[in-house]
């Protein structure tokens, strides 16, 4: 194995931070391509520039996903990342595991690639890094055979990702870990077979903290709340005062609605103010819970900046129940592809071409009522759009209005 | 007849020679005011001396008869000086206590009305309408009369939270602060224009129509030598229509009004706002548009009852929410208040934070 | 005269506030235009249509401005309205009057006009509603020769406007009157002689009360501010709470930068956090005044929703001295007509081109460095330009920074 | 060397079976939970079952190796169940309160480092840079170590008002949620591309490369058939070179990075929020960024000393204003951070009100 002198990224495996560069160096101590991987870096870190050619396509039979080529213009000198393509591996819902089931996934990975991984990508899958053309399709007969199966990537649905919700957080409004592993069976073809436009995202979480950050990274995000009022534990709230938390300071004056009291004794919520935001209640969780129905909010349309400046996920529907087999849930999902089909033009993702056909088309296009939910604030200037129909309402209302003597705004 | 010698560029007078002499000795020297009730405040300087305002409600479009009639009761109690409002009031200023409750009374009896001042609702910044501009699309002067009839306690005695500007602009140009009022009226076309082709090109610029759609509906038509509009893209404003005549918008039943809420011009506790669209469409009434003024009367009743003291109407509602607005007014929600005009993106609501 | 009869009119003259129409009729008694108006606007309240047709070019000799051009489409059923143009008659500063010049005024109108007018126009004119092209003429005449002049229309400086400020108000930071004199002395031409790509207006506020709507209302706004604390009469501050203000609630709470504190006996404000919002100030008028520097805030580019949508102005100079001779005011308005006259299309307000051209290519353009305090909140989207200055001076930073073994972040 | 018969569309495996059996049982019925420190944290459910988590820090590229480690410590303590969370840290979980002690002493003797729980900074969400991505114009991972390193303390035990999020993006495609973090780096270029006009015609589509660029600096270029990029329009974004391979853009002396503050994801008080610009260029400093590191710890420590408890760093700062941002921290405001892209409009200050 070739020894590289690598000063520069030396210094990356000092301080109290585990270094990445020392998993590199682990790595390849007895394999070529992390090794070469090893030295390749300190190339980069010696000129400041990278040399990772754009990607290929790659991949295996009957998949157009899942694999992401990538060479190196260098690949003479660091023959062992000629080719360095990573592997997408569908996590399962949470990022739970057994020793066993990644153990496996470890033995099959040093037996046909670098022996790197990310664990995981900031989709959410756990990314393979590094191996060559001709492994792909044996990795993917040796994994899938275990059960596993390819994440997506390109103009595909990507796989899908959430928070551990009710598996281990008290918060959850419905349960994440259950619909994220639910949409990603049903959706097996969409994540494979790229046909979209672009890539969409689905990300879920239990409640607006919104651990999987779903609302900024997100084509859909289903983030969980509830209609119901916030249960007091006054005995916990007693409690948390006498531990020290200025209740006034920290949750009365923190509440975005003004909506909670409390006068040293009793903490008073006024229900129907409340907009759900989970300060209180994540802040003192012992004392404080929701109750009531379950459901979720789903937002659409989250991006980075490319092109048009990055966007967060706009609410659509504020509430929809989200209980198995979500079936109000798929027949909106495929109601947003079926519109974005017709919609956009090639690597326009959703939240794009809501913005350039408007929001009214999407909607109903989609079906959707206008509710004041879905917005922040109304329009401001007075330019917008009748339709026949809009028009045909407001007089057969005004006309209703003029026999009953009763105006309904 | 002869007329006098014209100057040119002289400016108006200078405003010294308008001022009376207790604002010439205290220029920039008051103190601090009172309002002693709507109609009435008294201004005190450093130096002792005390200004009582008179505020009198005027229509704003005034014949000189009714002018004059201001400039006796100026003579009769304050030495001949009076003044003007930003918002179109008249205002009799008196340095003598004394001559206060007979101006008042003259004034009463002359069938002047005060009123405007402190937390209520003064004059309406309005436009021409019908009276005198091409452009109008109802009459603002008689919506200002309809309104101000309905809303007149609020002007005389009944107070609110806080100020309650209101304005009317006849078309989409908006001549007025009517984008930045606590509730505007603006009236409205919604019809795709129609273009009279044969005199398109004698009249008018091809690219100053073309650059007058704020929505880029408007295209060269080169068969016509005229344009032609998509009628998908097109927003109604008009615009087309006011850079080119041969282009006609105006629909008498179907051009209505919309009304538009929470705007606020000054920075006290929080920066000045737009008004935005809560009502998209309400026919065009003359002669006293009903269901505007009580759509108004409802919006600053619901304003009165909820908001907190010194709260404006848009303070109120951003504390309260738009959702709990729509849901205490029992405005229906429209697709119309859903911007798609420049600025959805900031304008949809990105968090499950709401009410119910 | 002729009679008309205007039964949906006439529902306009009932009710408390003072009508319009009484005036209209009033005029028309003795007014043969003023009385074909209240025939010609009882025929639009009948149609619900308007028949004014879009201005023509008229006006006085030497001027490009000053005269509203109008006719209407029923000149021969309306001949006293066939023409029936404005005459804008430039106010004087803070709309103060004397019976006698009044009394001119309206003679002079009654003359030659249709006797209506409007006390006053949004823009601030005194504007006189409703003559024929060829008395204009002798209207210019009969004003100029007494003192008056005409005000701006068309693409010229509109004329500019002012609250009373010092004149009858104890809070104005600068005299409004004085600089609303001033500066429509200083720039006739420009009023006069439509030459500039649109409109232009100027509106001088005292304070950020704002109460003739500068922020909203005017190309330029000048609103005035100090820099220096808020003293405070702790004395009256008692007296506001005995007759029953509730200065914690209304004060204290309600203050934007939460910089006030009071103990139910004395008042505090941190007057480093304060952002001089006046709420304060104004509510508790007798108690609190600012003290120190008094100057203003140049904000740019308000205007109406055609084309790009209603804009405030923009913060561009947080502080000037505005003192006579206010050179260093008429200097700034000089390099913004500059950039504006270089940089806009035909039709385009200042604010428009602002956004079109970028904040940066103005600021640079008249001179004025980058502040805080322009903006509410820094870019989002990592797209900017650096120009070649900028990469150096940054290089420099960090060279001298190496250098000093400090940072300058 | 045979392998097994392929299959597809399976998807993951279904989440229960890696689930250890105190989840299985207290599923959807937790209760609450308490840190107990910045390394762990108990869970108790309805039955009062309880769950402690151990949270250790990875560097995320992992080595089989590290993994073997992990599931090894899983097996001795928690059954062979442990997790990873989204932003890539490892958790062991154990049920039995006996354990918990014994499991972070092992965890310490192999060197792993515990925290990242509660109101502190936990692992940095971050993307491939030099490692393995060719948009890269910077390396993340390193960035990330060295970052890492210098605020480990506010990893490990020491408490910030909230939770501080860190994000790098080695370019603008801004792989992570980089446009919503406390404080996010990114990698940018400060010079126009330039294009290899004779690969243009085989490699790339002219449509797409024209639709790439945000800013429209891009038109065709008939006479190279190619394209040509106007240099007065260009943000340096790169989007062209992504979707292009003969548009370069690299340039080791000019590429730098660009700090970002204030954004948000969760909705708690206030609603997501992005991250704003503060400042705009720091020279790429492999392999340590001492000036980008010393540059993050600033921002933290003025936030740690500034802000009220529980308040995010974007609420601090929208609380205190940008200004008194930029006057507290001395970063020096630029040109760079008034928007001049698409919201120029919503940024810049349309008030008197600010702070000197
Ligand atoms: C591996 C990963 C970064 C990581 O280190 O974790 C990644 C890596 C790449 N991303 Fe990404 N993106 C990854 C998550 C994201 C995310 C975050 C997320 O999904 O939560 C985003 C922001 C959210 C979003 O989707 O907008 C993201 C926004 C982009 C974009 C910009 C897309 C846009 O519409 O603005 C591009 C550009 C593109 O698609 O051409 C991009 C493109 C790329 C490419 C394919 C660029 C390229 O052509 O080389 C990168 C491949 C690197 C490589 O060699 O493996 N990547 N990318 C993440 C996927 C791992 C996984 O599957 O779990
Ligand atoms: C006379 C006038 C100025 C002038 O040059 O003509 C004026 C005069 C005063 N204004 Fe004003 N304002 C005048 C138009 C305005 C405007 C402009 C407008 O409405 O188009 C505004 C901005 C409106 C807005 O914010 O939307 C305005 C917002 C204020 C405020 C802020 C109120 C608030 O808390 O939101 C104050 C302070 C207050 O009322 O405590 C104020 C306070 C005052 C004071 C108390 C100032 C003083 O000490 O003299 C004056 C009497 C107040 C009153 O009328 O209640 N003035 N004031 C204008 C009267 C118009 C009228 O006829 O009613
Ligand atoms: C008379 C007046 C309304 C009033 O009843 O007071 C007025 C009347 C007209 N305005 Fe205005 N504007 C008047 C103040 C305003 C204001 C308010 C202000 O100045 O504070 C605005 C909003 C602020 C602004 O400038 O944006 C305003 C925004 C417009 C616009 C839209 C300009 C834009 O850039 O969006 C137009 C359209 C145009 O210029 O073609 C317009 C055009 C017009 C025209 C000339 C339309 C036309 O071609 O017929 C109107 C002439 C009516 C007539 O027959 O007299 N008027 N106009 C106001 C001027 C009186 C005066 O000199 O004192
Ligand atoms: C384990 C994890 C979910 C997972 O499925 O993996 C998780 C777990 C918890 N989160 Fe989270 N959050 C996790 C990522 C997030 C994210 C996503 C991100 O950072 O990319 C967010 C949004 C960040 C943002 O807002 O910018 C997030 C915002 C929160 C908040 C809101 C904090 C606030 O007041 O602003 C809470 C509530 C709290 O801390 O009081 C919370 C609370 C919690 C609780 C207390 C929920 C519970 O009762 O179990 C969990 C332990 C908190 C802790 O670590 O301090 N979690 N949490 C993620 C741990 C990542 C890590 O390794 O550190
Ligand atoms: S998003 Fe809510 S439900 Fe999910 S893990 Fe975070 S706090 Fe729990
Ligand atoms: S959840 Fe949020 S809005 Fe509701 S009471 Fe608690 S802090 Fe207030
Ligand atoms: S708002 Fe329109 S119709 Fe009314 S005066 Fe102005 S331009 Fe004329
Ligand atoms: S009415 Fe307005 S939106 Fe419609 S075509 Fe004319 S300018 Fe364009
Ligand atoms: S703007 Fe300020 S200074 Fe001018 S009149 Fe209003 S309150 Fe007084
Ligand atoms: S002026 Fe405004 S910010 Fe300053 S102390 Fe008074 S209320 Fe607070
Ligand atoms: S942020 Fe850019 S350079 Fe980094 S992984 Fe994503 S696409 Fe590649
Ligand atoms: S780098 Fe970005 S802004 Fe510049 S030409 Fe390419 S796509 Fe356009």
């Amino acid at each position: 194995m070739k020894k590289y002198n690598t000063p520069l990224i030396d210094e990356l495996e000092k301080g109290p931070w585990p270094s990445f560069v020392t998993e590199m160096k682990k790595a390849g101590k007895h394999n070529e391509m992390a090794n070469d991987a090893v030295g390749h870096l300190e190339k980069c870190y010696s000129t400041k520039v990278g040399y990772w050619k754009h990607g290929g396509i790659v991949g295996v039979l009957g998949y157009g996903g899942g694999v992401i080529g990538r060479y190196s213009e260098l690949g003479a000198e660091f023959p062992g990342v000629a080719h360095f393509h990573t592997v997408r591996i569908n996590q399962p819902s949470g990022f739970f595991y057994t020793s066993k089931a990644m153990k496996e996934i470890c033995d099959i990975w040093d037996k046909y690639g670098s022996g790197l991984t990310n664990v995981h990508g900031s989709t959410g899958d756990l990314v393979l890094l590094g191996t060559k053309t001709d492994a792909l399709e044996d990795i993917f007969a040796e994994y899938s055979s275990r059960g596993w199966d390819l994440g997506g990537s390109g103009s595909a649905l990507r796989t899908p990702s959430c928070c551990v919700g009710p598996a281990r957080c008290e918060w959850s409004n419905y349960d994440t870990m259950d619909l994220c592993y639910n949409l990603t069976q049903a959706y097996q073809d969409e994540i494979h077979r790229p046909m979209f436009s672009y890539k969409f995202k689905i990300k879920m979480s239990g409640c607006a903290c919104d651990c999987v950050a779903s609302i900024a990274r997100a084509d859909m995000s289903i983030i969980g709340t509830w209609k119901g009022d916030i249960l007091i534990d006054q005995k916990e709230v007693k409690n948390y005062a006498a531990k020290g938390m200025d209740i006034n300071a920290e949750i009365v004056n923190m509440c975005p609605t003004s909506c909670i009291s409390y006068d040293g004794k009793e903490m008073k919520i006024n229900n129907a103010e409340c907009n759900r935001c989970m300060h209180c209640i994540t802040k003192m969780t012992k004392a404080l819970r929701p109750s009531g129905e379950r459901g979720a909010t789903i937002c659409i349309g989250s991006k980075a900046p490319i092109v048009v400046g990055s966007l967060l996920s706009w609410v659509i529907v504020p509430f929809i129940k989200a209980e198995a087999p979500y079936t109000e849930l798929k027949e909106l999902i495929g109601k947003i592809w079926e519109w974005w089909d017709d919609n956009a033009k090639p690597r326009e993702r959703i939240g794009e071409v809501i913005e350039m056909k408007g929001m009214r088309s999407f909607l109903e296009g989609i079906g959707i009522a206008p509710m004041a939910q879905q917005i922040k604030e109304p329009r401001k200037d007075p330019f917008m759009f009748y339709t026949e129909d809009d028009m045909a309402a407001f007089k057969a209302k005004e006309a209703e209005e003029k026999k009953t003597g009763k105006y309904k705004f | 007849m002869t007329v006098p010698q014209r100057k040119t560029d002289i400016g108006p007078p200078k405003y010294d020679q308008f001022l009376p002499p207790v604002i010439k000795k205290n220029y920039g020297k008051w103190k601090y005011h009172e309002v002693i009730n709507h109609g009435t405040m008294v201004h005190v300087g450093e130096s002792g001396d005390k200004i009582w305002t008179v505020r009198v409600a005027s229509p704003r479009l005034l014949s000189t008869d009714t002018i004059r009639e201001h400039c006796d009761v100026a003579e009769k109690f304050c030495d001949g000086f009076f003044r003007y409002t930003t918002r179109n009031n008249v205002e009799f200023l008196v340095s003598d206590e004394s001559k206060l409750e007979p101006l008042k009374k003259d004034l009463t009896a002359r069938g002047f009305k005060m009123g405007g001042i402190g937390y209520g609702i003064t004059n309406v910044v309005h436009t021409q309408g019908w009276v005198h501009c091409h452009s109008a699309c109802t009459d603002a002067s008689g919506l200002v009369k309809a309104m101000m009839d309905e809303l007149f306690e609020y002007f005389e005695s009944k107070s609110l939270p806080n100020k309650v500007r209101l304005a009317v602009a006849c078309c989409v140009n908006m001549c007025g602060a009517v984008h930045c009022s606590d509730i505007a009226v603006v009236a409205v076309h919604t019809k795709v224009p129609t273009i009279n082709h044969e005199n398109f090109k004698n009249m008018c610029e091809l690219p100053t129509v073309i650059g007058s759609c704020p929505t880029r509906a408007i295209s060269p038509d080169p068969a016509n030598k005229s344009v032609k509009i998509n009628a998908d893209k097109c927003m109604y404003c008009g615009n087309c229509f006011t850079v080119c005549p041969p282009i006609s918008i105006k629909d008498p039943e179907r051009d209505g009004i919309a009304i538009l809420v929470g705007g606020k011009i000054n920075s006290l506790r929080t920066s000045p706002k737009f008004s935005k669209l809560v009502i998209p469409y309400i026919s065009n009434e003359p002669p006293r548009w009903p269901k505007a003024v009580a759509a108004i009367k409802h919006i600053v009743e619901v304003y009165a009852a909820n908001a907190r003291k010194h709260e404006r109407v848009g303070e109120w509602i951003e504390r309260i929410g738009w959702e709990r607005f729509f849901s205490l007014t029992g405005i229906d929600f429209t697709f119309q208040s859903i911007d798609d005009f420049t600025f959805m993106r900031d304008t949809m609501r990105t968090s499950s934070t709401f009410k119910w």
